[in-house]
């Protein structure tokens, strides 16, 4: 039997791909969720940041400091084998979701800050002046600025949460790569391991190209 | 009533197995499947990696959880224990050839065993008797095995009995040795669980009805021997013998 | 004559400077006064406060009768009574000419966009832009784009217009076109509380002069009279410097 | 039993430090490791991809991509549980050793070729004018120039693999987040979770804030 | 007289752009040329060529009998023969003026630090900076930088230098201690290939003006001659352009 026999058995291939297109949804689900809800979690903490009251800004400062020093796999841990002796029982998926959101959004924060920091500061008194208030100032004037110097450093984290999804394995989620390693087992083959690992390369290649184009075509100031 | 929520590791035939349909199957899932009909009821099986299933359990999160646990006064300390119904042994798992059929045979060896399980604990209290290299814990039954094939490690000590009925399905792998512990196989529930009483109180039955024996009967292959745990009933264990 | 602004012993520290120093001002409906000094001297911090962009420490600034007090419910009410603008313009770069100008009308007068876009013409075509109303503000001149600023303020329909040194950032050539709005804007009989160094501008508007210092009113005279014989050493040598560039 | 109780329970804090103690030391080892080998590899691959003949350039740039689009945690699960059925059996500590080697390698190349590229062109020819050969010019000359604005995203990268040796715990490594699930199921209590998570965010938050200190203060072109 | 360079027929392209086209040119041992022509015109592309920055197509250079091929083995020694002083300088910024001129002479001769300490510090005196030795390049002026990277060349003790521009970038006051410091060196018998436009250098060092032109070698001349009446039509054009700024 030749290496490729064994490593891209396509009998195998065929065989375990259905199971791995089961655990490719959970993986896309997962990764979606977790965008959505740590984008969200991250402009809200950027805004405290910004503007809260003292108290509120070291708390998110903290806040992302801690998300960023700690492993997301720590994270999940905690959330899924700590939380439950205080009565916090989520299933693996929502264990995930949580944490890949909290760490996102710690990440997001980041961006978005010195986002909103870049819009220069007479754009805000020249909003005031004319009557708007800070959430209509924040939304029609400040954020449509500050998002095109977001977009690609946020893209690049929306990239690192959804290979940070495959962590969902070791809590027993049937992601993408769980699938792959129980399919290895099953069939005594590294087959759909290497398929897998091609699915994850055919999504996020691109996402990576993409991200370094955005970087290249967005991150300037704002100019017409 | 509520389902009874039950905690099983989903890799572990023929105590407890998740079939490609994803429902589960096995000599345990029969038992508490059983349980809750005599409860009025139903079982909700869910699957879970074998250190999380402690966890489960501590922090009250199921009613009950199955996975040829063996009751230890450690474990008694923080979870209950159902009576016992199978006297478990351990298996050393060995490549066919590796010449290794006995205990002694582990010296210098490097062991595999499951993360937290009681096999881990014994290796750990003779360490010194059986002289083996090192111990390497898993998180997965599949995942250690799979590594005793690949050659990291030389050996692996797990129940006997789950141990024969995975190497019926992988080549090359066969159990070595066996070491009679008289370990004690029941259902964990969390600590002063208020249905612990009624749980004891129906695997009496089971085993008085000969529901229990026949259990035994169709996963193990044989009949239980008379006087053994799977048909004498026997109240709630308060230590580990 | 009914008050447009009322301040009264006006005193703003930041944190240990001491920046404006107990100002009485009054500003009557339809004055035009045009404020100077020298730089540092607080001109830009006494008009940012009228409109609640500052706070302020101690005494009081009334208007059209409402107090000004940033943190207060009437701060929205009396921003839409006074127009401001900016040496920097602080144009929104990601709309267009028109959506600058008709942002606020929709959002805080609740106007209906249509409305909106007809007031904006209007006043666009006022200071004689409304051939640009679909371009972004990057693709306009300075003075272009001030006169945008203008108009912006001027949609809301202010009883006050605010102006801090507008001419300031822009090219010579462009500082007649932004003083000809001006002008004509002072012709219609707003209020305008303006400061600037602009003297042929002075001299052809306003009816009063305030000469500031350190965070003091040194002077206040009309221009024929500020100009000719100052009474203050200080504004005397403030003058000679400005003449002398 | 309060939360505190629950969560910090300085009885079972005090019998699994020293079984934590035994993981952090793992940890730090395999970061170590992989921060050494994967640096020294990202050196390479940039020099390679800037200065061999096409074909290896290319190989070069898709090594880069690949690794950076692979999630960690698939790279370390395809070496450990795929490579030995070509034959090659890695230890856990080799197998994380080596993933993590070559995750950073590739992140650290794209921060070295960065570096290297902005030293100015005049730099190299002033070298070979006075008769310096490449690698002379490359060790005394281009090199210490493109360090200062290597160092801060290097700092990091390896904050990132430092993070990443969580990971080596899904292939039996007794690493410091090992050790604490392991501790956590054995003491039914979540108290070596919440004290490996301590550990974890007294190294890696202090390299956290750092690595921002250093990017404020070396990251400049060089200035003296 | 003994060739130190030898250009015959020498083209070069870069891509599709003929730049250099049938170059001829001969400089002898000792003799101080000094080449000019409009932007553009391949002077920096001639000079890039003699050392070996540059590849070219077709012909042939010598130095010192050595042929000049980028990836043969004699580029070393032809490079160690051949100073090059650039338009930017092109010093190394994180070492000391001491180590920018020590570092060739220890890693390409093989000298003890020691020596080659000695050796800077000797060249540092002639070009009258021996004080700045310790200094960091980014702390000097333009001239003493350029100053410095000339008696970096010199350390390697070249048998000819080539300078392309080396006062283009200096600000006004800085160009004539570079420019003293080079007469110094012609003046010793320095075999010189000088790219400037600093005709009142060129006429007081310069044995032979070259013009160039698209490529070309279009003129050769005696400074005299070449400034008095210069043969082409071309290269007084360009002598009348350089006057009139
Ligand atoms: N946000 C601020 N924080 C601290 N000090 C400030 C701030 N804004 C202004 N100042 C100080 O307050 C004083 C008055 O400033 P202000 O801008 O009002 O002067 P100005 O008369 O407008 O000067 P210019 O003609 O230069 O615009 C100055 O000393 C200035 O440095
Ligand atoms: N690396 C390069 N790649 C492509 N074209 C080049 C390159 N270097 C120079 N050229 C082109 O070759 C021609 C000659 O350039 P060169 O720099 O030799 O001119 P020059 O006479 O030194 O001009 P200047 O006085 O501006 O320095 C120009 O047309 C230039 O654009
Ligand atoms: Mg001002
Ligand atoms: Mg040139």
């Amino acid at each position: 039997m030749n290496a490729l026999e064994i490593f891209f058995n396509p009998d195998i291939a065929a065989r375990a791909f259905p199971i791995l297109l089961r655990g490719l949804g959970m993986t896309l689900l997962l990764g979606v969720t977790a965008i959505v809800f740590g984008t969200l979690l991250g402009l809200a903490i950027a805004l405290v940041r910004l503007f809260a009251p003292l108290p509120f800004r070291l708390l998110a400062a903290g806040y992302t400091d801690v998300m960023r020093a700690l492993p997301v796999l720590v994270v999940l841990i905690l959330i899924y084998y700590a939380l439950p002796f205080a009565g916090i029982v989520f299933s693996s998926f929502t264990a995930a979701a949580v944490a890949l959101s909290l760490v996102l959004g710690a990440y997001s924060a980041e961006v978005m800050r010195a986002g909103i920091q870049s819009v220069p500061h007479g754009q805000f008194e020249a909003a005031s002046s004319l009557g708007l208030g800070f959430v209509r100032s924040m939304q029609k004037v400040v954020l449509p600025q500050a998002i095109r110097l977001v977009i690609p450093p946020q893209a690049s984290n929306c990239v690192s949460i959804i290979k940070d999804t495959s962590l969902a394995s070791v809590v027993a989620m049937s992601d993408l790569l769980k699938q792959a390693t129980d399919a290895q087992a099953l069939f005594a083959n590294p087959t759909p391991l290497m398929v897998a690992a091609l699915i994850y390369l055919a999504i996020l290649w691109p996402l990576v190209r993409l991200t370094g184009w955005l970087e290249h075509h967005l991150q300037r100031a704002y100019q017409r | 009533a509520d389902p009874l929520k039950v905690a099983a590791y989903p890799a572990n035939p023929p105590w407890e197995n998740k079939t490609e349909s994803g429902a589960f199957e096995g000599f345990e899932v029969d038992i508490v499947n059983e349980i809750a009909k005599r409860m009025g009821t139903t079982a909700d099986i869910e699957g879970m990696d074998f250190k999380a299933l402690f966890v489960a359990s501590a922090a009250g999160r199921v009613d009950m959880v199955i996975s040829s646990l063996t009751i230890t006064d450690e474990r008694l300390q923080s979870q209950s224990f159902t009576q016992p119904y199978f006297e478990g042994a351990l298996g050393v798992g060995v490549k066919e050839d590796s010449g290794i059929t006995s205990l002694e045979g582990l010296k210098g060896k490097v062991i595999g065993t499951v993360a937290t399980s009681f096999p881990e604990k014994y290796l750990a209290e003779h360490k010194d008797q059986i002289g083996f290299a090192e111990n390497k814990s898993y998180d997965t039954t599949a995942n250690m095995l799979t590594d005793l094939q690949n050659g990291r490690i030389d050996a692996v000590v797990n129940d006997v009995v789950g141990l024969r009925y995975a190497f019926g399905q992988m080549k090359g792998l066969k159990v070595g040795a066996e070491i009679v512990t008289g370990e004690k196989f029941a259902i964990m529930m969390p600590k002063g669980s208020d249905k612990l009483q009624k749980a004891n109180d129906i695997i009496s039955e089971m085993k008085k009805d000969g529901t229990l024996p026949k259990m035994y009967e169709k996963w193990m292959g044989v009949a239980p021997a008379p006087g053994s745990f799977a048909v004498t009933p026997m109240p709630v264990p308060t230590s580990a013998n | 004559m009914e008050a447009a602004v009322d301040i009264r012993n006006l005193d703003k520290w930041f944190g240990k400077l001491h920046v404006l120093k107990g100002i009485n001002l009054g500003v009557a409906s339809g004055e035009r006064i045009v404020v100077c000094g020298p730089s540092g001297s607080g001109k830009s911090t006494l008009i940012r406060c009228i409109n609640g962009l500052e706070e302020y420490q101690a005494g009081s600034i009334d208007v059209d009768g409402m107090r000004v007090q940033k943190k207060s419910k009437t701060i929205t009410a009396i921003r839409s009574e006074v127009g401001m603008v900016f040496q920097h313009f602080n144009l929104f770069p990601h709309l267009t000419v028109l959506e600058n100008c008709t942002l606020a009308p929709v959002y805080v007068r609740g106007l209906k966009p249509k409305e909106a876009e007809d007031l904006a013409m209007h006043f666009l075509a006022k200071v004689k832009i409304p051939e640009q109303a679909r371009k972004y503000p990057g693709q306009l001149s300075g003075g272009q784009q001030q006169r945008v600023a203008i108009a912006r303020s001027l949609c809301m329909r202010p009883r006050i217009m605010l102006f801090d040194e507008p001419t300031s950032a822009l090219d010579p050539e462009m500082i007649k076109e932004v003083l000809d709005t001006m002008i004509a804007l002072a012709t219609e009989g707003m209020t305008m509380l303006c400061v600037t160094h602009e003297m042929g501008f002075a001299r052809k508007v306003a009816d009063r002069i305030v000469f500031m210092d350190h965070g003091e009113i040194v002077e206040q005279a009309p221009p024929a009279e500020f100009f000719t014989s100052p009474a203050s050493a200080r504004a005397r040598q403030f003058l000679d410097q400005l003449l002398r560039h």
